[in-house]
């Protein structure tokens, strides 16, 4: 998908339990402002608030954030790469990235 | 793990026939097999095909850590354990499936709940662990006494159509080395609130599932086992967790991992984790995880 | 595949409870694998898992196919079989481990080697089939079989250190009609020359890889019967092969395959193939294959 | 990796045995002319000859392509699509592109 005007498109994916908090949808398109309101490039920090406000539609936010952050026992991917080869939360979203969130599992 | 290495058998090369002719194999891998004892802890719905693909392959050593029975609802999934063997042992059961497939190894049995004091004297036997337990206090003990004990850990995890793989401190390397595979706690450095655990008891889990994890820890540890050096250098270049869904397109995705931690608790310079503190109970991993009623943690 | 539903038996609900409560599966789903009869053509390196699961899961009735008895060759990946069952039929082997895993459900024997006029009596009673054969001249075979009489094909293969997996004739429709999904001979229209098939004999072949494709052959069975018109839909849109390769960088390829060729012998508006054609020996699968010395194909 | 000149790069990869054929290497990076000697795109087709004449060090080349084709039983993906999907041996070769041929396995 192409970029149109200020939006940035990119492909976030929950897996693991964590698409039960997001309509029972595994992959997600989802378009965000190139620009945060703070005047900077948006980052994944921005992108997990922008999806706890915007997209999940379950009230138990506690089972995605937790102080702010992704709660513990969540991986965070960019482009199938562990979020901290890339820089973590401030890593700066880049069109047509693929976030994907997984919980992870302990059943055996 | 690479004690003195004999022949083998006319019957080995019988049964082993149509792995000793791979060249990843060969007669070298066959007799590192041989000369090799792995410790496989749980055997439910991982620890059952990872047992059996094990025994088959010919591994020297095959110890089994489990304090559970064998119940009714196991059988769609722990393929091991027959419909007569409901209430015996999982361990015992395993055991005496094992045995009629391939009587030429060694069963060592642990019928017992791994907690902090125990399972020391009952690692230290081995030179490779499968984790194929259920949940994360007993994900983060086994984790942390392969890094002090020095042993490559081969974990795997499954829950509804989903499924997990990743090889933890390999190359297995002292704590402070950065040139070791990351540990347990370098990949998931606080444990998840208990209330988000889900275990397959609640959430289920389909058998085919849980089965391909399980085969494929088998895989991996074989892979691990006969693995001489230049593979070993090219597969922990990049540490990965293999993603399963039964129903994701793709199926298969390969997540490229961090490096050791540079302040893990566990493996790193300095770790607050430690045999002594294992001992001594100080390291509560009930506690640590949020278990409100700490019962048997395997 | 969908015959009259009755309720589950108490016993039924502890059995496969952890598979019921997944959405799914659910009640529906059960009752739809205990109401299908699935076909397993060979019990090696394949047919072994998938029986296990496709047994732990409750598929009401399971038919094995093959000829051949019990080496002790085989059992470092066919896992069903053990070492004091060396020298029976395999058909009969997987018979006695799948009644102590699940007596409840019903087993079909097939001792025989299939061929193109005992294949059509045999596959008639079954609504799925799983080819775990071991040479192409049986997976043409097959495959025309499952179109000429409508039933899905779940084609698994393995050797060495890597395997493949695809879903024929899915959904599966008439000859000539595009919905319906590719055939093996869509993939595979000109058999690969003789020579360079290799056999698992003569290549080798390790456990656990084969044993992961007869696993997910199981997964795959089991998404077909369960399957209900919307996830059906989104599957049929895109035909395609699993690749596994042990140590491959990823493991896991899915590659996306053409739809049904309009050209095809078999799934075509004018085929070639027909039942005619196969019971009266005019369609010799060996003589395609290239077989120079045609012994039994399965 | 970027074109360099008048050179398209590209990844080949041989699977199910085939790389026993290729020095044992299953991944290869290939560097081929834009434009083949006869004045036009550089098409699988082009790829198949020349990765026999140039890649392939076995003398078997028959196990690799028969009547100038790749031989029946080999899969030929174009970025994990079969060619038929494509375009087939015609298909024209795009910079970066992941060409994989697969030999069908049998076993079981
Ligand atoms: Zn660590
Ligand atoms: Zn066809």
């Amino acid at each position: 998908m192409a970029d149109t005007g200020d939006n940035v498109h990119l492909t976030v994916e929950f897996s693991g339990g964590l698409e039960m908090l997001f309509s029972n949808r595994r992959k997600h398109s989802v378009s965000l402002p190139k620009i945060s309101p703070k005047g900077t490039p948006v980052t994944i920090d921005f992108l997990v608030k922008y999806l706890c406000d915007h997209l999940m539609k379950d009230s138990r936010k506690d089972l995605f954030i937790m102080e702010d952050n992704v709660r513990p026992g969540i991986l965070v991917l960019i482009n199938d790469s562990d979020w901290e080869l890339e820089g973590e939360a401030d890593y700066e979203i880049q069109p047509n990235d693929n976030i994907m969130f997984v919980s992870t599992l302990h059943g055996g | 793990p690479r004690k003195n290495a004999w022949p083998l058998m006319p019957q080995e090369y019988k049964r082993y026939g149509r792995q000793l002719i791979l060249p990843e194999i060969g007669l070298n891998g066959q007799l590192r097999l041989k000369n090799t004892s792995v410790l496989i802890v749980g055997v439910g719905g991982l620890g059952c095909p990872a047992a059996a693909y094990l025994a088959g392959a010919g591994v020297g050593t095959i110890g089994l850590v489990d304090g559970d029975i064998v119940e009714e609802s196991n059988l769609h999934r722990q393929t091991l354990h027959t419909t007569e063997k409901v209430g015996m042992s999982k361990v015992d059961s395993a055991t005496f499936y094992l045995k009629s497939l391939n009587p030429t190894i060694k069963y060592v049995s642990h019928r017992t709940h791994l907690n902090p004091q125990n399972a020391p004297d009952i690692f230290r036997h081995y030179d490779l662990v499968l984790d194929c337990t259920d949940n994360p206090a007993s994900r983060y003990l086994i984790s942390d006494l392969c890094v002090l004990l020095g042993k490559t850990l081969v974990s795997a995890s499954a829950l509804r159509m989903e499924g997990q793989l990743l090889i933890l401190n390999y190359p297995p390397r002292a704590p402070g080395d950065s040139s070791g595979g990351p540990c347990y706690r370098c990949v998931f450095p606080k444990p998840p609130p208990a209330e988000t655990v889900v275990t397959c008891g609640e959430g289920g889990v389909l058998g085919p599932v849980v089965g391909v994890m399980g085969v494929l820890q088998a895989l991996e540890a074989i892979k691990v086992i006969v693995d001489d050096s230049h593979l070993l250098s090219s597969q922990s270049e990049t540490p990965s967790l293999l993603l399963f869904s039964a129903y994701g397109t793709p199926p298969f995705r390969s997540i490229r991992l961090r490096s050791r931690r540079p302040r893990c608790a566990c493996c790193s310079e300095q770790p607050s984790v430690s045999l002594a503190s294992l001992s001594s109970g100080s390291l509560d991993y009930q506690l640590f995880c949020g278990i409100a009623n700490p019962a048997n943690i395997l």
